[in-house]
């Protein structure tokens, strides 16, 4: 499983994606990526929002994650 | 009504066509919202913006904002358009418009794919000052 | 504020320079609109428009409506370009823009010099269809 | 006195202009302007509105006219 980041997401991590490697556990949930990361980097939880797209779409907090899946942690968008 | 829609991320917007590519000979308006780089943001100059996406889902995500807006206003083209990279003061960095028969519905429409771009598509911006670099909304 | 105005009567309006007419180093957004000939008017094909106008008149009232928006909003640039003589289907007949810092003020003000130029300009329009010509709003 | 005539107004008219010779007598307001123009051509009180301008500004009822002005009638406009 990878997760890919951008924006101040890359910045706090230090990286443009996480990898998860085939024996680690990996979140079951968009709720429980979203603890993980946060937990590991405190600086997630200073951001005005978090959101998570599963498979290029957005994802609520109960959807489920599977070892296929093409995550992204996407912070507050700023286009325009 | 797929080819009603243009959907793009680019390098560099070319405005000079933007009309073109909305007219249609159904339509009597079009109405155009173009973004460009401020010189001043709460009274701090910036030098220039940096704009990074995810670009496979900042493109379904400006694909579904246009078909929203062909559902709620009876549109003839709509177009949604953003740059990523490097951007200096006055550059265009996002284009979205539409043209319809009567102009309430473009003018509309128009609105709306601005606003809900700026909600919704996985767009950052980031604001290179002097001595500075800020992500843009990223903190309350 | 006399060099912040685009105030004119054309035969031909060239669509493809609007956006570097209106660019600001202090805008970080511009709305446009375009009208255009729309083929169909009420089920009826048409042929082609024909613009009269009272030209010393007409840019005067532009003129009016463009100093009244920037007093409204705070605008940086504004344009009122409108064309006369014979146009086809497609032809663009008439430009309305505004840039400003924010979206809000040129959104507002695009809608409000289109909607008060149809009131208020002396612009005529003839429209021909295959077997007769109508003037538009001319009769109740 | 010259009146310029636009539009439908050119076309109920016949002509471009109306002209007043120095031994016409003209007429004094706008108002007058309105009746004198609607009585020799009916037409004209079919129009969905009847404005005037009295050296290109739109002149209400009571404005009244001299030699010198350059008037014009305005049918109702149909820009943009």
């Amino acid at each position: 499983m990878e997760v890919l980041l951008f924006g101040i997401a890359k910045d706090i991590v230090g990286k443009s994606q996480l990898q998860f490697l085939e024996t680690d556990i990996i979140p079951s949930s968009v709720s429980e990526l979203k603890k993980m990361i946060s937990d590991t980097y405190p600086e997630f939880r200073n951001l005005s929002s978090l959101a998570v797209a599963v498979n290029s779409e957005y994802a609520s907090d109960d959807v489920p994650l599977n070892r296929n899946d093409e995550i992204a942690i996407i912070p507050p968008v700023s286009g325009g | 009504m797929v080819d009603k829609k243009i959907i793009e991320i680019v390098d560099i917007i070319d405005t000079s066509q933007v009309f073109t590519e909305l007219s249609d000979a159904q339509s009597g308006g079009i109405c155009v919202f173009i973004g460009t780089v401020r010189e001043f943001t709460q009274g701090e100059e910036v030098v220039s913006l940096e704009f990074e996406t995810y670009k496979k889902m900042a493109v379904k995500e400006m694909d579904k904002i246009a078909s929203d807006a062909m559902k709620k206003w009876s549109l003839n083209k709509v177009i949604i358009r953003h740059a990523v990279g490097l951007k200096e003061v006055e550059a265009p960095v996002v284009v979205v418009g539409a043209s319809s028969a009567h102009r309430d519905a473009c003018f509309e429409a128009c609105r709306y794919l601005i606003d809900t771009l700026k909600e919704t598509v996985p767009i950052w911006k980031k604001e290179m000052f002097e001595n500075k670099t800020v992500w843009v909304s990223a903190h309350p």
